[in-house]
């Protein structure tokens, strides 16, 4: 193939992938979690521990005039308090990773002066028991002087809104220009252009059923902190927390076994962290916080808000889409904890699924006194992809192309690959088409037209929609470079080891932590495959643990990547294994190493079966009688290998925003027949399929299921799920009450099917995957619109309440502006 | 577990079979006595509002919402948590045998709560349709699985119990 | 999530209860608690006492009588309703409106009675009950009296039950040959509702007597007199339906929240009481969940 | 935010009842389930009150001023405090009429500001308490006017 010369170093695929990489082998997870015997952080307690509940703001913008906690203090059963005014001193600001000015904004683990979003933590309480915290908060008295909200990401960066970090001196935290081919050539030169007023992606988070907590232990003896907690990306935490309260990594343990979901909402929660460590160590006590679901959904993280202006699209008679030009105004809420790796993270899928070359963005990452984001599920690929959507079938109304003929028209084809994007991305494998033609059979996509005809009249309406997105994974953390030429960052990896135990046992460690993906599986079935043994002998330990397992800065579980980087790394510790069991096998056995097989837990010979060695045959002689080795032979093995898999990743370029950003592009076309109820404005799912391309499939049981989950995260945010503040920026659905998250009667089955296209750049053609890219929130509204009657306006919102899709139904009669014209040639 | 503070009534309440006297406070609810009194961590908690399903347990054969309801209500009452699911600590029963077979679990969270919905639905209804299963499940929330495989797993717990 | 302190008593008896209640005037009645709890463990409110009732044999019955008419104990559950033979027999909407409340866990504990004394605007009983003219039935110091639904709900949380008395039973006239209809629109399936509608039509044509009840629209259910009057004297036709529910929400200022606005939610009563009235009138296809 | 507004006759006149809603002391010690009341001046007072509905009560803190008043007929009411770790604003004008009956006619609108996780539940909800705090201050007025 071209490709391994053309774009990237050569890769070796392995060979001994198979007899259990493939198989749906049921999950080792299962057991424990099934018999409420999983270790989620709720689950566990310490010796003196001492509960936390947080005073938060109930004002949006406000300054902290004062904080008096005596009642609180004097309460029986209260231990200590903690002030965002003595977080100030205790703490360093986080380090940013904006260069300015959003690189000048302080960052503190509580409120410190000022109170910028509702929810936010501005006094811990920590009490003998949760109850007791709770009633002593209530005894803290706090004087706000409030201040003047800002709540559109937008109109955020107009002189006259309040500023919301002095520091900054605005509420523009970043901006760039990101030019790729020649969008003004293409303007100038094509046959129409489709202009799009707006399009606006809203907040909503996947809301894992498990909030966020932690138990935090100062140890004043050893001077280390235990952080037993869910974060799903410790390292990125301990790169946040170390330098803010001047520790050092080697006194930072953390550690998970069960987490109950994370979808990267988990990623953020270093700030809470950080006020347990400095409690803990205040109180001298081990300090248990778990989160309340109004907590959660007010304080913890919120997806990315998008709004998309002035969208003008170069379209060829023919249908090519030349490219696309818009200014984008990212709204990060009120801090930047993750951000601004959003500005460019979305660029790892500029032309979406389509061989578009020329685009223009025009990006602004904005503040506003709204929860801080996170990056959910999809972070920033699934804004930009569905604008890209909302193009293709906006353009295909407008100018009268069938969506399905301008999609397949379009997209890259299979011939292309490795395809490279206009920013220097590249594209490893896939077939949109085939997977587009199987997705409109599991849907029936003729008879859906027939019904869809067949509707008209009856006050119902039929709406079919289509959804290709991409699911970029194991991206290179140099395209932080790309936002900040500073950051010290680039590449990828995570790292594995496999060890042989005394008595023959397979142990693997990874440095991921697992929020249900089935690493113990999946690490088992390609450990199994390479060492010859079946996968319930391969013990992998459970969750994250940075003491006993390995890991390097890249470690954790976000980004569709473990299928590469964690099994790569434990592939390769396993082949280590491997060599070392076969070197000594071979001694043992007076053979060449050339005639030595593994199976069934053997060293064998490959002529002769019955010269054959248990694997606790080479561990008890090499741990336990080692003097009977030639002495070369004992130092050169150590049964115990640590591999770490790194991509072949270069720099990319800070000055041309160009370079390979992700390694693979898994994808997933949706297709959905919807109803709507043209009196009430009231949506209903008829048939929803999805088609899913991830490379070679592991476990391909657990890939159904994160495609699943996926499209039901996107189903819920396309029709029930949306944080809406007030003008006060006061959150108006704090519950899962008024946060409708979807239930068993909102999401419909799914029809599934996948096609296989193996990446020909990772060692095992898999392609990270789990995101699903956001495909039913354009799937839905590419729906939606195509029920809507002639004459009305665009489908503008990613989120379409009944309410919202009423209005839409009404805006034909109104034969008001429709939020899209097109100018041809 | 560390007191709380309030009033204290004393109740008799039996949890897998075993029973349990105690005096608790008027305020505490039945899923903090399970989980903190009782130290039995499989009933888990997703949100404040009785929504989310993960703390239900079967109360006198029905299922319930222990965040819906204080553990002082409960004296005289059986309570059945997903740890009396199966035959000893390592044994499956058939709900739980099929969610694994099914992958109807991802991250486990709110597993608990699913199964024991499934088995008071199988109790009612031996032989339900994945309308009725659907509605049955619906006041368990899970962010993992899109319930696809969820509805798939009670569909053959069904059919191996029938 | 953690209640502020409070006592708890399980009287015995409906009499101890009314006792425990006139003695402490910061005690209130807990039956099912699938809204109460709610709202302590918020702490949006708080209780001294908490008077259960919920296991009162006196408040747990369910009674049909040869004539159809029912008395439904206050502490009978959702769950109760919806399994109860008598009652599909005698007011079938009264069990379908419970089998499609909340979900099974809330309708293992949630009470009628609880449901009616919650008194929230989108709550399901209450425009159903005043649509059924059911009587409350309500029992204190002073002995019991009997209050119409229509009188009975003041506004949210509020309702004609004073300090130191109990909600004891709904009573249901015989729906005779009456047909009645219910529809709601809910942000999704059994979820919050943004417009309710329950009719009720005297049997005879042209029509004799109807009743149009309103939830969601305003603090407490709204008997829509325009839409009456309109089918009072009219034929039961399809037409008549949708006319009488085109005038159904007119003048009504609905509340505004984060899931509907109020115009939203007026133009919506009007589509649920058109299609409660053509079910009544045996116009409407099968009746789906969620106003379909 | 919401908009709170209503009316109610009481059986008191309307003097009377003015004196009551416009004196701190008498106006603090008519507000539901009062538990403290300090008066600072002619304008300004404080109280800590329990105002309970058909579920329970809610204890709350607040800082009122009374920012305008014609005698006998209008009175305009600040208020700000706390209800757990809520805050509650109010902003209030009451007009007083005689009743045609006979009696006082009370009719009142202003805002009520809640923050807090109270905003969100009790969106559909806060103006109905609100007015029936403010009908049973009236009530407590007229007992006292």
């Amino acid at each position: 193939m071209k490709s391994e010369t053309t774009y990237y170093p050569a890769v070796e695929q392995s060979e001994r992938l198979g007899a259990f990489s493939g198989e749906s082998v049921p999950r080792v997870e299962d057991k424990r979690l099934l018999k409420g015997q999983g270790a989620f952080v709720d689950d566990l307690w310490m010796h003196r521990q001492g509960h936390v509940h947080f005073v938060r703001s109930p004002y949006a913008h406000a300054r902290i005039v004062s904080i008096d906690v005596s009642r609180a203090e004097a309460q029986p059963g209260v231990y200590a308090t903690l002030t965002g005014e003595e977080v100030g001193v205790l703490q360093q600001p986080y380090f940013q990773m904006a260069p300015e000015p959003g690189g000048l904004m302080k960052d503190y683990c509580m409120a410190v002066g000022k109170a910028r979003y509702m929810g936010e933590p501005v006094v811990a309480v920590l009490a003998e028991s949760a109850a007791l915290a709770r009633d002593a908060a209530e005894l803290i008295d706090v004087v706000y002087e409030p201040l003047g909200v800002t709540l559109d990401g937008v109109g955020t960066i107009e002189p006259d809104v309040p500023v919301i970090h002095d520091e900054i001196g605005s509420n523009v935290a970043w901006h760039g220009v990101y030019d790729y081919g020649d969008v003004d050539w293409a303007l100038e030169n094509a046959d129409h252009v489709v202009r799009i007023d707006r399009l606006h992606f809203h907040r909503f988070s996947s809301a894992p059923l498990e909030t966020t907590g932690a138990l935090v232990n100062w140890d004043p003896g050893t001077g280390v902190i235990e952080f037993r907690t869910n974060n799903q990306m410790p390292m990125f935490a301990a790169m946040f927390i170390g330098p803010a309260i001047g520790v050092g990594v080697d006194h930072m343990q953390f550690s998970s076994q069960d987490i109950g979901g994370g979808f990267g909402i988990k990623i953020t929660s270093y700030t809470y962290l950080t006020a347990l460590a400095l409690l803990s160590r205040k109180a001298g006590r081990p300090v248990k916080w778990s989160e309340t679901r109004w907590e959660h959904l007010a304080a913890s993280a919120h997806g990315n808000e998008r709004t998309f202006l002035d969208i003008e699209v170069p379209v060829m008679s023919d249908g090519t889409i030349l490219g696309f030009k818009v200014r984008a105004f990212d709204d990060a809420g009120a801090y930047l904890r993750y951000e601004p790796l959003g500005a460019v993270i979305w660029s790892q899928v500029v032309p979406g699924n389509y061989r578009i070359k020329h685009v223009r963005v025009d990006y602004t990452e904005t503040l506003t006194n709204k929860c801080p984001v996170g990056p959910n599920r999809g972070y920033s690929r699934l804004q930009h992809l569905w604008m890209v959507e909302r193009i293709i079938d906006i353009v295909a109304n407008e100018l009268g192309f069938d969506p399905v003929e301008l999609r397949r028209l379009n997209y890259v084809q299979p011939e292309d690959y490795p395809y490279e994007t206009p920013n220097g991305c590249i594209y490893d494998s896939g077939d949109y088409p085939a997977m587009l033609e199987r997705v409109l059979e599991l849907i029936d996509y003729e008879g859906a037209r027939e019904r869809q005809r067949a509707a008209l009249g009856t006050g119902k309406r039929i709406g079919i929609g289509i959804g290709s997105t991409l699911d970029s994974g194991t991206n290179n953390f140099g395209q932080s470079r790309i936002i900040n030429s500073a950051l010290p960052f680039s590449g990828n990896g995570e790292a594995a080891v496999v060890r042989l135990d005394l008595y023959g046992e397979v142990t693997v460690t990874i440095g991921t932590t697992p929020q249900g993906q089935g690493h113990e599986t999946t690490a088992a079935q390609v450990t199994a495959d390479i060492l010859g043994m079946s996968p319930d002998q391969v013990h992998v330990a459970a969750g994250y643990n940075k003491a006993a397992n390995t890991y390097v800065g890249f470690s954790g579980t976000y980004a569709s990547q473990f299928a590469v980087t964690g099994l790569g790394a434990v592939m390769g510790a396993a082949e280590k294994l491997r060599g070392e069991i076969v070197k000594v096998g071979a001694c043992m056995l007076g053979a060449e190493e050339s005639d030595i097989e593994l199976a069934d837990g053997f060293v064998r010979l490959a002529a002769n079966h019955e010269a054959a060695i248990p694997f606790i045959g080479i561990a008890a002689t090499v741990f336990a009688n080692v003097a009977e080795l030639p002495g070369e032979l004992a130092d050169s093995v150590t049964l115990n290998c640590r591999y770490v898999y790194r991509p072949p990743f270069t720099v990319p370029d800070h000055e041309t925003k160009t370079g390979k950003l992700t390694l693979t592009y898994a994808s997933q076309i949706h297709a959905a027949v919807i109803e709507v109820d043209e009196e009430t404005g009231l949506v209903t799912i008829l048939d929803y399929a999805a088609v899913d391309e991830c490379g070679r499939k592991i476990n391909p049981k657990i890939v159904e299921g994160q495609v699943h989950g996926a499209a039901a995260h996107g189903i819920g945010a396309a029709l029930y799920e949306s944080f809406e503040y007030d003008s006060d920026g006061q959150l108006l659905n704090a519950t899962f009450a008024d946060y409708h998250a979807a239930t068993a009667l909102d999401v419909p089955d799914i029809r599934y099917d996948d096609i296989e296209c193996p990446s020909p750049f990772t060692p095992n053609g898999a392609k990270g995957m789990g995101e699903g890219g956001g495909a039913p929130l354009s799937t839905i509204c590419s729906a939606i619109e195509d029920a809507l009657p002639e004459g009305a306006h665009i489908v503008f919102d990613t989120h379409n309440n009944s309410e919202r899709v009423y209005e839409l139904l009404r805006s034909a009669a109104a034969k008001g502006p429709r939020g899209v014209e097109v100018l041809s040639r | 577990m560390a007191g709380e503070g309030g009033a204290v009534n004393s109740i008799e309440v039996t949890v897998n079979g075993e029973t349990h006297r105690v005096a608790v406070e008027a305020r505490r609810l039945l899923v903090h006595f399970i989980r903190e009194t009782l130290g039995m961590r499989g009933t888990h908690i997703g949100c404040d509002s009785g929504n989310c399903g993960a703390c239900s347990v079967i109360c006198d054969g029905q299922l319930i919402k222990s965040c819906m309801m204080l553990a002082v209500a409960a004296d005289g009452c059986e309570i059945e948590t997903v740890e009396s699911l199966g035959d000893g600590p390592d044994d499956l029963d058939p709900i739980q045998a099929a969610f694994k077979e099914h992958h109807g679990l991802q991250c486990g969270y709110c597993t608990p709560g699913f199964l024991l919905n499934t088995k008071t639905l199988l109790a009612e209804n031996p032989n339900p349709s994945e309308a009725e299963i659907r509605r049955a499940l619906k006041g368990n929330l899970c962010r993992c699985t899109g319930y696809v495989n969820i509805v798939r797993s009670v569909q053959a717990a069904a059919e191996a119990l029938r | 999530m953690l209640l502020a302190p409070t006592e708890y008593v399980r009287p015995g008896s409906l009499e101890e209860a009314i006792d425990e209640l006139g003695a402490r005037p910061g005690a209130r009645v807990l039956a099912g608690g699938q809204s109460l709890i709610n709202v302590l463990k918020h702490r949006a409110a708080s209780v001294e006492l908490l008077v259960d009732v919920s296991r009162l044999e006196e408040l747990r019955f369910i009674d049909v009588d040869a004539d159809g008419s029912a008395r439904i104990g206050a502490a009978t559950t959702y769950g109760e309703l919806e399994r109860s033979a008598e009652l599909r027999g005698s007011h079938a909407i009264v069990s379908r409106v419970a089998a499609g409340t909340v979900d099974r866990q809330v309708r293992a504990r949630g009470t009628i009675g609880g449901n009616a004394c919650f008194a929230d605007p989108a709550s399901n009983y209450p425009p159903l009950l005043i649509a059924l003219g059911a009587q409350m039935e309500i029992a204190g110091p002073d002995g019991t009296r009997s209050v119409a639904a229509e009188d009975f709900f003041l506004g949210l949380w509020r309702t004609v039950v004073g300090p130191g008395e109990v909600l004891t039973a709904i009573a249901l006239p015989p729906l005779g040959g009456a047909s009645v209809g219910y529809r709601s629109l809910q942000i999704a399936a059994d979820s919050w509702a943004l417009a309710r509608a329950a009719v009720w039509i005297a049997p005879g044509d042209p029509i004799q007597a109807a009743r149009v009840v309103l939830g969601c629209v305003a603090g407490r259910p709204v008997r829509a007199s325009a839409a009456e009057e309109r089918l009072i004297g009219g034929p039961r036709s399809a037409q008549a339906a949708a006319d009488a529910g085109a005038l159904a929400a007119e003048g009504l200022d609905p509340p505004s929240d984060v899931h509907a606005s109020g115009g939203y939610r007026r133009a919506m009563a009007a589509v649920m009481a058109a299609r409660a009235l053509s079910d009544a009138l045996g116009f409407a296809e099968e009746v789906a969940s969620n106003g379909r | 935010m919401s908009a709170v507004s209503g009316s109610s006759t009481v059986a008191a006149e309307r003097e009377g009842l003015w004196d009551v809603l416009s004196d701190p002391a008498r106006l603090g010690a008519a507000l539901p389930g009062v538990e403290d009341v300090s008066v600072e001046d002619s304008t300004h007072f404080s109280a800590v009150a329990h105002p309970s509905t058909a579920l329970g009560a809610t204890r709350i803190q607040m800082d009122f001023e009374i920012l305008e008043e014609r005698r006998g007929e209008y009175v305009r009411i600040a208020g700000s405090g706390r209800a757990g770790e809520n805050r509650v604003e109010l902003n209030v004008e009451l007009e007083l009429t005689d009743a045609p009956g006979g009696g006082t006619a009370a009719s009142w609108r202003g805002e009520l500001m809640l923050r807090g996780v109270l905003r969100s539940l009790l969106q559909r909800g806060a103006g109905a308490i609100f007015n029936e705090q403010v009908e049973a201050v009236l009530a407590a007025g007229a007992a006292e006017g």
